[in-house]
């Protein structure tokens, strides 16, 4: 198995196991850890995937990596505003029609 | 935009765009609005003139504008139209004034007034389509406009009506809307074109049976055929003045109308007989006239009677268009104008009834002859043309009517329509009887003094001169512009071409 | 300033403007308007510019693909953006009214942004300058979503978050494997090679799932109806009409251009997801309580008659394409104008529970008859521009003999009439709230614009099926 | 020497194994705090991949704002919500 | 119930994975050999190392858009409400502060060398403003609060700063080259320094407030 097939195989793989997390976490944090392991999966995909040493991929990547930091931190500050000083206004459980 | 182009949209735009301003004006402005309404009206009774004037005289007026590839919006005042247009601009003109006085203190009348102008507009458009595609638009915009008007007293009840009037005639229009794409995406056209063009278009007869199914389904929701006639006596709950134009010539008539268009124009009678269509639509006629009459007589509340009684009688014109034959046709189509006429003036005396003595069913009428003289003898003189006696129009229809089916040899015909003026007979004698010869129950305020006319002019006046006309049209009837000579004109130019 | 220079400006001008919405803490609702109104003007321009040549590319840096970027735009691009350039001012007119201070300042910064992104999706020729693009609509629109919400408005801003990432990620897997087979990014170049590249079905499969997520089509749609419903009416109406039609316009260029139409499951796939989106929402629709809930399922509904016109362009070709369209424009404007009537009658009952609606057609004429207008266009009913759609919908259903889709398309437009008639009905009656604020008229008179314009295009048919053009 | 070459291929299938378990650790664990740790751990492995796959620049990139920044605002997100409720699987 | 859910699911993403795993690990033979494209064009790009000429030249315009996605991500943090700074904040350690002066110039120092290597080497504006985000956080943790409080009154004008020069070029390309983001080969290098020192700068002072907006620190936005 050479270096770059092993990682596209483990960047498959990681999709799979963080997309199952994604959708059995119940806490939004767990979900936003999930979504920036499934960014990283991504990534080696396209790294490895693509041919050896091509530096568009590493670009794109590059790229990809402060888009993703970007939207984590809006998730987060979405979450604590969420959580929210007082403990009782956290969203009904039972959102209508979801 | 020549002359010939200009006009259909200058009809439509009379009521159309007083009706747009009157929903911007302020609820006060009630001169300003009544000055519009009328205007408006008598403005549209003008060119009504010059277009009939024209058309007798061969000019053509038209106008098309492009939708869609292969789909245009298109007006054209062919005779046919026109019957249906003079007749909509006459009784606009009366309904408005009648509205004027009938609404005098009651809330939101720029909303009335703007969706009435709406409502108009729609009819004039259904008359005046050219294609199947603008006789839909303006039929669905029909339902819109009169979706308002039926609920506008903002009751439980009014609003039931309105939702029970909705699920009737929105599902009508998809019936419309699928028989129209269907037929589109067999022939390729839907221009409406005298002796129709689905003949030699290739497509199988099961399938165009099924359309005609459909398209006679989507129209005959308007048009109160028995399944489909649910939500009529229910909009009875609606004003007056609604009941008298929509419930008794626009929203019903547009439904007739729509069955003279497909039988005629789409699929020309000789070809819907062939398909063996034209004998189903006579059997739903026939079955709708006996039942609605039946109905009537069941009814004590005056307006649900009278609105049975329509049910039955539009479909006289379903009927006179399914036998195949001149006579019957000249039958059915003047019906349209004579039973607009004599509907319209008894929902006006109707109207009068409830609004200057608060009476509203029939058992109530004892002895109002005495009190309401004039408003009476507008109804007797309607309720005898309903019954078919000469000299009133509804002889007239009768008459061709009986002499069509006898043509066609569809002696079952003469029977049913035997049969039913039995009926009317039946359920509006008694309300005469009791309004001349029996005494007054119930104590009315007298007419107040120094008073000479029995109730407001605006009320008294329009039914007076609707029953004028109803007897004008019968004794007339061989006048050069009467409406039989009309339909006569229009049977056969448009039917039976040499 | 040639054809081709339109296209960057179409970028650039917005981008401009919401970065000095955010610099400048004052003259938010002028710049608002300004930038949106020259947005416009550029989107006449480009359709201008298009009429003449049928197509306008212009290639960024200079370099050539694979290497560069290459911006394009054909009919359905100039559309789109034209569309997306009407509703802008008027949403901004809305929004300058509606908001004031600090709140004025992010909406400007975040929607002109917003606006920028739209554009540069929609003139993009680059799968990952595609995700870039949807990534920056998906983040400005939870932004927006989340602007000045409560609670509510904050977890459903998170879902839709966490929603429209998966969906890129999903995308962006899709684009590396296709980059893995052909070394190049570029949709002109990749066009009609997909079905025949190793692993193209897969990442067809997974770019697929990932748009279908974002653009919350049926089975997916989850996230949507309480972002839509929490959020102002003026976010609302950007994200139902605007931010749910980009990955749709992303959907039809990768499967016409890319994967030319292959594969008959795919069509009968997104017929079915459509045909029950379109059942399942209208039917989810009819049974809110709240007015906002109504019409955030009522968009999904909508989109569902979207992916059914897709399904049916490989089979029914220019009808189905045209009614794609055509349904599209029209329900930007009439949803547009729909969620802004529907604010103005929350913001004046103080909630948008239906039957709390007081007599709103005595003090809210405009919004009222909004509401009517808008609803025509979403029923399909004639003259509208939805009418136009559902016919050729119908058209193309009945050429390819899917009369299973006839059906669906009838029904969708039932339920449609009953949701709406209740949105009418209950405007029709109630008590009245004496002390309700009252609003200022330019909010009325941007919805009844919004919805009346979904009826006019009704009569803009054929111009715009010109502009349009083939199928790509 | 044949040996030696065996090195890296081994070092990869070692370094994809190590991630594969790290990551699982960071998405499964019931604590959050352990959770972002792994996470951090995860992101450094990351940027050794991508210098296996000779991808300077995204391993210091990943460095820096994968396992870096996230890893700050992951830790930052933590406290504030364990100052509040106790964690949840 | 739930439990079969899960097993159900596990078993879908398991043949997901396996599906996923084959096609990425099928042979392939792509068209176009993009190295080659790069290496022919290296020389108009105005830098020597391949990634920061693809980053900045060949594909700035999806840069430009990531920059944007940046302070689209800021002004979500800023327009929500502010939260209040944690109760237990207290002293900073005397072990901070430490640290903190000792890290903080070779911080800076590194960040600096990285955005000027970027031309020639592995490093470049993202991976320069990570680290000087990174300097700044721990200078506020380790209490610096001068530094905060010019971060508060010109957060926005720093914050857009790497966004508008950007801008700026590229219009200023569009105007006088007809071509966005068209860099004249000799002045290449130097406009993209100019670009991403601009950038670093934006990124980092983002970044930092980012972090501000968890909390860590009371924030009082104008």
């Amino acid at each position: 198995m050479t270096g770059q097939a092993c990682y596209a195989v483990l960047g498959a793989l990681l999709f799979c196991l963080s997309f199952h997390a994604l959708i059995i976490a119940v806490h939004p944090l767990r979900r936003l850890l999930a979504v920036n392991v499934m960014g990283s999966s991504v990534f080696l995909v396209f790294i490895a995937g693509a041919g050896p040493r091509d530096p568009l991929p590493q670009a794109l990547v590059i790229t990809g990596i402060v888009v993703a930091v970007a939207a984590t931190a809006l998730g987060l500050n979405l979450l604590l505003r969420l959580a929210g000083p007082a403990e009782d206004d956290r969203p009904s459980a039972g959102q209508d029609g979801s | 935009m020549s002359e010939h182009e200009l006009l259909p949209l200058a009809v439509l735009a009379t009521s159309l765009l007083p009706g747009l301003v009157i929903f911007f004006l302020p609820e006060g402005a009630v001169r300003v609005r009544s000055v519009l309404n009328l205007a408006g009206a008598t403005v549209k009774l003008v060119l009504v003139a010059v277009m009939l004037w024209g058309v007798s005289r061969g000019e053509n007026y038209a106008v098309s504008y492009p939708l869609l590839p292969g789909l245009t919006f298109s007006l054209r005042a062919d005779s046919l139209a026109l019957l249906f247009v003079t007749l909509s601009a006459q009784l606009w003109f009366l309904t408005t004034i009648y509205a004027i006085g009938y609404l005098e203190s009651s809330p939101n009348r720029a909303r009335f007034f703007g969706f009435f102008s709406l409502c108009v507009t729609a009819t004039v458009g259904v008359a005046m389509a050219g294609n199947l595609i603008t006789f839909l638009l303006f039929y669905e915009l029909l339902t819109l406009s009169t979706y308002p008007l039926v609920v506008h007293r903002e009751t439980a009840a009014a609003r039931a009506a309105g939702n029970r009037y909705l699920a009737y005639t929105i599902g009508g229009g998809a019936a419309l809307l699928l028989g129209t794409a269907w037929l589109y995406a067999e022939t390729g056209t839907l221009t409406f074109t005298p002796r129709g063009f689905v003949d030699g278009s290739g497509a199988s007869s099961p399938v165009l049976a099924a359309i005609f199914f459909l398209l006679v389904a989507g129209v005959g929701v308007k048009a109160a055929l028995v399944p489909l006639h649910g939500w009529l006596p229910r909009a009875m709950v609606a004003p007056a003045p609604v009941s008298a134009l929509l419930h008794a010539v626009a929203v019903v008539k547009a439904g007739a109308f729509g069955i003279i268009r497909i039988v005629y124009d789409v699929f020309g009678v000789e070809y819907a007989a062939e398909l063996g269509v034209t004998d189903a639509l006579a059997a739903v006629a026939a079955v709708t006239i006996i039942y609605g009459s039946l109905r009537a007589l069941a009814q004590d509340d005056l307006k649900r009677r009278l609105a049975f009684s329509t049910v039955s009688q539009v479909s006289y014109i379903a009927l006179g268009v399914a036998i195949v034959g001149p006579l019957a046709s000249i039958g059915g189509i003047v019906h349209l104008v004579h039973q607009g006429l004599m509907k319209i003036t008894l929902f006006f005396c109707a109207g009068n009834y409830a609004e200057t003595l608060g009476l509203h069913k029939v058992s109530e009428l004892d002895g109002v002859g005495r009190r309401m003289p004039l408003t009476t003898a507008a109804f007797t003189v309607a309720a005898l043309g309903m019954i078919g006696l000469p000299p009133m129009a509804g002889f007239i229809s009768k008459w061709y009517l009986g002499l069509g089916a006898i043509e066609a040899g569809a002696t079952w015909a003469v029977f049913v329509l035997a049969g039913s003026s039995a009926l009317n007979a039946a359920y509006f004698l008694p309300i005469l009887h009791r309004a001349w010869f029996r005494a007054p129950t119930a104590a009315w305020a007298p007419v107040p003094a120094g008073v000479r006319a029995e109730t407001a002019l605006a009320l008294l006046l329009p039914p007076v001169i609707t029953a004028l006309l109803v007897l004008l049209a019968g004794v007339l009837a061989s006048v050069q512009y009467s409406p039989q000579e009309w339909a006569t004109l229009v049977v056969r130019r448009e039917f039976y071409a040499p | 300033m040639s054809a081709s220079s339109l296209l960057p400006l179409l970028v650039l001008w917005p981008l401009a403007g919401g970065l000095l919405g955010l610099l400048l803490p004052r003259g938010a609702g002028p710049l608002l308007l300004g930038v949106s109104t020259g947005n416009l003007a550029l989107a006449v321009a480009l359709v201008d510019a298009l009429a003449g040549a049928g197509k306008v590319a212009h290639s960024v840096g200079g370099w050539s693909t694979p290497l560069g970027i290459a911006l394009r735009a054909d009919g359905l691009s100039a559309v789109l953006i034209l569309v997306a350039g009407a509703v802008a001012p008027l949403l901004a007119l809305y929004a300058s009214a509606a908001y004031a201070g600090r709140e004025l300042r992010y909406f400007a910064g975040l929607f002109l942004l917003f606006l920028g992104a739209l554009n540069g999706l929609f003139i993009a020729g680059d799968l990952f300058n595609l995700y870039v693009t949807l990534e920056l609509l998906g983040l400005s629109a939870v932004a927006l979503a989340a602007l000045g919400g409560g609670a509510a408005a904050l977890a459903a801003s998170l879902r839709y978050l966490l929603a429209t990432i998966t969906g890129s990620l999903a995308y962006l897997l899709g684009v590396a494997l296709l980059y893995r087979a052909t070394g190049t990014l570029d949709l002109l170049q990749l066009s009609g090679q997909g079905p025949a590249l190793p692993g193209g079905a897969v990442a067809f499969a997974l770019m697929v799932a990932g748009l279908l997520l974002k653009a919350a089509v049926f089975p997916l749609h989850f996230w949507l109806p309480p972002a839509h419903a929490n959020a102002s009416p003026p976010v609302s109406a950007a994200l139902s009409a605007l931010a749910v039609k980009a990955p749709l316009y992303l959907l039809l260029r990768l499967w016409l251009s890319t994967y030319d139409g292959a594969w008959p499951l795919v069509a009968e796939l997104l017929a079915a997801i459509g045909a029950a989106g379109v059942l399942w929402c209208s039917l989810q629709a009819v049974l809110q309580r709240r007015a906002k809930l109504l019409v955030a399922y009522s968009t999904v509904a909508q989109l569902g008659y979207l992916l059914l016109a897709l399904a049916l362009v490989p089979a029914a070709g220019a009808a189905a394409y045209g009614a794609f369209t055509l349904l599209l424009v029209s329900h930007v404007l009439a949803k547009a104008g729909l969620f802004l009537a529907v604010g103005n009658l929350a913001r004046r009952a103080g909630h948008d529970r239906l039957d709390g609606f007081e007599r709103v057609v005595q003090h809210l004429p405009l919004s009222a008859s909004a509401i009517a207008l808008a609803g025509v266009s979403l029923m399909g009913m004639p003259p509208s521009g939805g009418f136009n759609g559902k016919w050729l919908l119908l058209q193309a259903a009945i050429a390819t003999g899917d009369w299973w889709l006839v059906a669906v398309i009838l029904v969708g437009g039932l339920l449609a009439a009953v949701y709406i008639f209740k949105l009418i009905e209950h405007t029709f009656g109630g008590s009245d709230r004496p002390d309700a604020t009252a609003l200022p008229r330019r909010m009325e008179w941007a919805a009844l614009t919004l919805a009346a314009s979904a009826v006019g295009v009704g009569f803009l048919g054929q111009p715009l099926l010109r502009l349009l053009g083939g199928v790509p | 020497m044949a040996a030696l070459s065996l090195l890296p291929p081994a070092l990869d299938l070692l370094l994809a194994v190590a991630l594969l378990l790290t990551a699982w650790r960071a998405l499964y664990t019931r604590a959050l705090f352990p959770a972002v740790v792994f996470f951090v751990a995860f992101g450094m492995l990351l940027a050794l991949a991508w210098m296996r796959l000779e991808a300077p620049d995204v391993a210091l990139a990943e460095a820096a704002i994968g396992a870096g920044l996230t890893g700050a605002l992951l830790m930052a997100a933590v406290a504030r919500l364990r100052g509040r409720d106790e964690d949840k699987p | 119930m739930k439990r079969l859910g899960h097993a159900v699911l596990g078993l879908l993403l398991l043949m997901l994975a396996g599906v996923l795993a084959w096609a990425v690990s099928l042979p392939v033979a792509p068209g176009q050999d993009v190295p080659a494209h790069i290496a022919g064009s290296l020389a108009d790009s105005g830098v020597s190392h391949p990634v920061t000429a693809v980053l900045l030249n060949f594909r700035g315009y999806d840069t430009l858009l990531e920059l944007v996605v940046l302070l689209v991500a800021l002004a979500g943090v800023r327009c929500l409400a502010p939260l209040p700074p944690p109760s237990g904040g207290g002293a900073v350690g005397g072990v901070l502060r430490e640290l903190a002066a000792l890290l903080l110039p070779v911080l800076v120092l590194v960040a600096l060398y990285l955005l000027w290597a970027g031309a020639t080497r592995p490093g470049g504006a993202f991976q320069g403003g990570a680290l000087l985000g990174a300097a700044g956080i721990l200078a506020l943790l380790a209490g610096r609060d001068r530094f905060l409080a010019v971060l508060e009154q010109r957060l926005w004008l720093l914050a857009g700063l790497g966004v508008g020069v950007f801008l700026a070029v590229a219009a200023g390309t569009l105007v006088w080259g007809g071509t966005l983001l068209g860099l004249p080969p000799e002045q290449a290098g130097i406009l993209i320094l100019v670009i991403e020192s601009f950038a670093l700068l934006s990124i980092a002072v983002t970044l930092v407030a980012l972090f501000l907006g968890t909390g860590e620190l009371e924030d009082r936005d104008p």
